[in-house]
């Protein structure tokens, strides 16, 4: 079981800001790819990648990382702090 | 406390001044705050934020810049939630022996939180909420670094 | 006043807050403050000036980097006479529209107040005292603007 | 008659913080060599000008400038601000 989050727009697109989710995904593309398939919502929210960011465990990466023994997964939109 | 993420407000002149109180050993002090902007009828901005990574997110930014500029110190403080256009957003704050390293560091800080740490900022107005979207040269600042 | 030549400490935080408080129209305010460090057994720094020039030299400074990079506002003090370790010798505030204005202000207040302003550094040590020499690479530094 | 002020060790060299001067000079280097010639403290403090800046009422210059209606000269090491 992996904790996916959803922040701003995507977290508004989707719906939630969690889904708690049961899958086998090898990477964090695995598990796009999965959630897409489930509904429109998630297939408009991750429709376009370049727009999105991810985290595994709370630390920024990319679509290719791998997701073993990863607990959390969180995607957004670019970041605009400051 | 060198990193603080909070929904409260501070006050820029009580940390600035705790900040530059009692140092003799960094002759240069340098400190920015980001305010809330009036622009194009803002109404009011609200920061989300992902809490937990947005703490080690800026812990590791500000470790990183007080070694690569060996800093006495570094603050981050930076709100969330919902402000007024005037209201500060966040500050940095750096202490170093000379102006150079205090300054880079400052604006390395900023570079860094504008587009790696976790926020997102979105914008009230009279005619309906928007998501602040990134700046490509926000991403463009970091090359530089 | 945004230009302040006085022989009195100031209040770093109160002048910060005053700067900063009410602003809805730059979203980007940075500080820069100079404090006497205690190298080499330093006891007291003494700064000579020369009145008059002094603050014309400062004003016509702030004036450029005002029109220069279109800030809201800046902010000028420098003390002169004897202070202490820890004690701030002085401050530039600047107020702009965005970061990179406000930073490169800053900055070009700074290298122009260390090397064309008419201010004497003179430090009492244990062992005698000594004017400071100024700094090849503060000279050097006036060239980027 | 212009007011001729001297600064920092430009100041303790000549012991005086200022001298009011009848001249003719045209030019800063002038009376700079009218000063050197008035006595040895002078010629001290004036012996390397690669060292000196002056003002011309109030005005950074050189020592090329010309004095004509000039009130106020200052001789001065380079400036240690900030």
């Amino acid at each position: 079981m992996i904790d996916v989050l959803y922040f701003a727009w995507v977290r508004e697109r989707i719906g939630a800001p969690k889904d708690r989710v049961e899958t086998q995904a090898a990477t964090v593309a695995d598990l796009v790819a999965e959630l897409r398939a489930r509904e429109e919502r998630y297939e408009v929210a991750f429709s376009d990648l370049s727009a999105l960011r991810v985290a595994v465990d709370q630390e920024l990466t990319d679509f290719d990382a791998p997701l073993a023994g990863a607990r959390e997964v969180a995607f957004f939109p670019p970041m605009t702090g400051g | 406390m060198s990193v603080r993420v909070q929904a409260e407000s501070f006050d820029l002149g009580a940390e600035a001044s705790r900040f530059a109180s009692g140092r003799t050993d960094a002759g240069a002090i340098v400190t920015f705050s980001g305010v809330v902007r009036a622009d194009g009828g803002l109404i009011e901005m609200e920061i989300e934020h992902y809490p937990g990574m947005t703490e080690s997110a800026i812990g590791a930014i500000r470790e990183e810049a007080v070694a690569r500029w060996s800093l006495a110190d570094a603050l981050v403080i930076h709100r969330h939630g919902r402000m007024e256009p005037g209201e500060l957003i966040m500050m940095v704050a750096t202490a170093a022996r000379h102006r150079g390293d205090a300054f880079a560091a400052a604006e390395f800080l900023m570079d860094y939180l504008k587009s790696r740490a976790p926020f997102w900022k979105k914008e009230r107005r009279g005619d309906g909420d928007g998501w602040v979207a990134a700046k490509v040269e926000d991403e463009a600042a970091l090359q530089r670094w």
